[in-house]
């Protein structure tokens, strides 16, 4: 197992009552495999984009042990 | 002049950061808390942002009005609440001619609510949505 | 606000005359007096206008303004002489959403561009010219 | 004979060096024809608007005694 903090925004944020938590995952999963570990119903089927240590990143980028992983749901700026 | 601030933007200081004698024309946008979304009465809004990220996002975009449009910008990004009528994005665009400046103002305005990784929160006076930008080509 | 002034323009007073709860996008442009034409370096420029009808011509163009695009709309322009980096001409626009805006901003400055009567003398180091605008359907 | 006076903008003021000038015309004198009295050669080719008292009016209007006319060049704001 690794151990991974992800950061989350807006609804993500909301939805677990906390900016940032620590989880595990088994080693060689996925950040949309992660992000479906954390997220079930509506907020699953959100177009989500992918961060890794700060640096965008795609949905199939595999975690690494101490990893800083962010959810972004859809921007809403301007 | 590209980043965030938790404060009221400065308008004068983002426009001022595009002075140039070389300019002439300077274009203001600025996005302000409306009181009202589809009949609905508005409170005020509350902007996130992932701070680490909006900053190169907003380097990239006034890289691209000044490589697309000759274009000097400056973007600053209100986060935490934001009442009514205070302006929560601020663009300056400075160019030669005037056409150049409209076409980058609206890029880097299109560019921003696609990309910028910040989210609006609009308050009601009985709950609140987060807001997702419609982005043209979706 | 819709008018000439003979010192520097206030650009702050201008943008704060389109305030409005209800709108969600303030565009500000400033034509800006720039250095140079064609090379050449501009030590000034000069207006002079006739006022008695370019008030009534600033009050139909911000007319046609709120007819076309629901904005508001206050429109300030220089007269004598403005040094380089100075705005010339100040136009403020106010809409519910930015579409509008943009398209009201940029209505206002062609339509101002053609039909306002002021008359623009760009200073030279050895000379003048009265520059007369390029009119897109000429 | 008319007498009229004639408001002069840019380089139609700086060709006679006054704002204003006081001239006498024809009876029955258009806005154009007291412009040509004024003016000619690349001045005259001027695409001039025309003003009679403060509103604007054809090159076709009839000027009349004591009138304010105005002479305006191609425009230059903004």
């Amino acid at each position: 197992m690794l151990t991974i903090s992800v950061r989350l925004f807006a609804q993500l944020r909301e939805a677990k009552g906390e900016e940032t938590v620590t989880i595990n995952v088994s080693a060689g999963s996925t950040l949309r495999e992660v992000y479906e570990q954390l997220f079930e119903g509506p907020l699953r089927a959100l177009p989500i984009a992918f961060a890794r240590n700060d640096t965008y990143a795609k949905p199939t980028d595999v975690v690494e042990d101490g990893d800083n992983v962010a959810f972004l749901p859809p921007v809403g700026g301007g | 002049m590209l980043g965030l601030t938790d404060g009221p933007i400065d308008v004068a200081t983002v426009r001022n950061a595009v002075d140039d004698p070389g300019f002439g024309a300077i274009l203001v946008f600025e996005g302000v808390a409306r009181n009202n979304f589809d009949g609905r009465r508005v409170t005020h809004l509350s902007y996130e942002a992932y701070e680490e990220l909006a900053v190169p996002v907003l380097q990239a975009i006034a890289k691209e009005c000044f490589e697309n449009f000759g274009a000097k910008c400056a973007i600053v990004h209100r986060t935490g609440p934001v009442p009514i009528e205070d302006p929560t994005v601020v663009i300056a665009v400075g160019t030669p001619h005037r056409p150049a400046c409209y076409d980058a103002s609206r890029y880097a305005l299109e560019a921003l609510k696609a990309r910028l990784p910040v989210w609006k929160k609009e308050v009601y006076d009985d709950g609140h949505d987060w807001k997702r930008n419609q982005v043209p080509d979706e």
